[in-house]
């Protein structure tokens, strides 16, 4: 089970190499990308500012909390922090288990934690470079 | 006794620092916010925000220490 | 939307560049492995008999149901045929939407609906030689 | 009327050919499938199937036509 806040571009490639094993029968990644636009602006750029001395134990957490739920065999969770451009991956969860069931309740669980509890926020900038942290979740 | 404060986000905006050493005579977490959120505009009122201190997420009513820093952690929006 | 059935081995990140939109703000993925076991047996190859002239359409049925059912912006399934080995990717199902919500249903839409519609048909290759065509589904 | 039969999986390994082409007088693929699996021991029973007509999933007592291409189909396994 790995965690890991990183200032580069994820690539998910090599994340997911990462999680290959012969005795798993399921793997369920979920991405989460910088849109261009939301709540009808055109957003140009991302910022993410986050608490990094605190990330690693909420998602420690948050991970053991989903291999106790479900039975899967790994999972991790890859955030990125500073300025993202449009398209890139704002978030990536891989999940193993032996069936499909277990790495789908697994990943949802741990994308919708993440969420809600990693120390992390997200500022928008438009295209009138006007800019704004999130008030609320808009799930993406 | 002297505490760290660590801005994120928000705060750290209206706060135009990321972090600051304060000296207090009262340990609660909650004066403390006050004071800053009067100082700085903060929008959050203190129960809508989560409090860190040294690093691990602690309740609200967590009396401080000297030497402790502190973070009041505005509603998470990572993903 | 798009679905193949192919003799060659499954690439993921090709696959997963298709799938790339500046507008999408949510990509899920599954990935169905070969096992090197299954019911207490040890696997050692696996073979998929298929019916390529009824396939499409049903994977097409299949990708029109979840775009009906669910926000997606796009969905895709691969699916290996022939002789595959253990690690290898029996089926690959990618899904884009606005948020992470429709992904996650869409994608498990897909492969509950692929495993017990599309055309496909699993022979295991056990330790001992034997093999056997699977009767029931084991989820996986 | 002449009707190509197709097998697949199990039944193409029962039937040793992934395909045959039979001269039928009854239109009904109940009783064809019926002959075929007493003369290849098919397991399944004729509900059990899902049947292909033209490379069409099509109801079980959809009357055959000759030049039809036929398929029983044992429970899909994929993914």
């Amino acid at each position: 089970m790995k965690f890991e806040l990183t200032e580069n571009v994820i690539e998910p490639s090599k994340l997911r190499e990462q999680m290959l094993s012969l005795s798993a029968g399921a793997y369920c990644s979920y991405e989460g990308w910088v849109r261009d636009h939301n709540k009808g602006k055109t957003v140009s750029e991302l910022h993410y500012s986050c608490y990094p001395e605190l990330a690693p134990s909420v998602a420690g957490a948050i991970l053991a909390e989903a291999k106790e739920k479900f039975k899967i065999k790994d999972a991790a969770i890859v955030h990125r922090s500073g300025t993202l451009q449009i398209g890139e991956i704002a978030v990536w969860i891989g999940v193993t288990a032996d069936h499909r069931d277990a790495t789908f309740s697994a990943s949802r669980y741990i994308i919708d934690n993440v969420k809600f509890r990693l120390p992390v926020w997200k500022k928008e900038t438009y295209k009138d470079s006007k800019s704004s942290w999130i008030e609320n979740h808009i799930c993406g | 006794m002297n505490v760290k404060v660590l801005y994120f986000a928000q705060l750290a905006d209206l706060a135009h620092k990321t972090e600051e050493t304060l000296e207090l005579e009262d340990p609660s977490a909650e004066a403390l916010y006050n004071k800053l959120k009067s100082d700085y505009s903060f929008p959050h009122t203190f129960t809508q925000l989560q409090v860190a201190i040294n690093h691990q997420l602690s309740a609200h009513k967590t009396p401080l220490e000297d030497g402790d820093q502190i973070a009041f952690l505005p509603p998470m929006t990572g993903g």
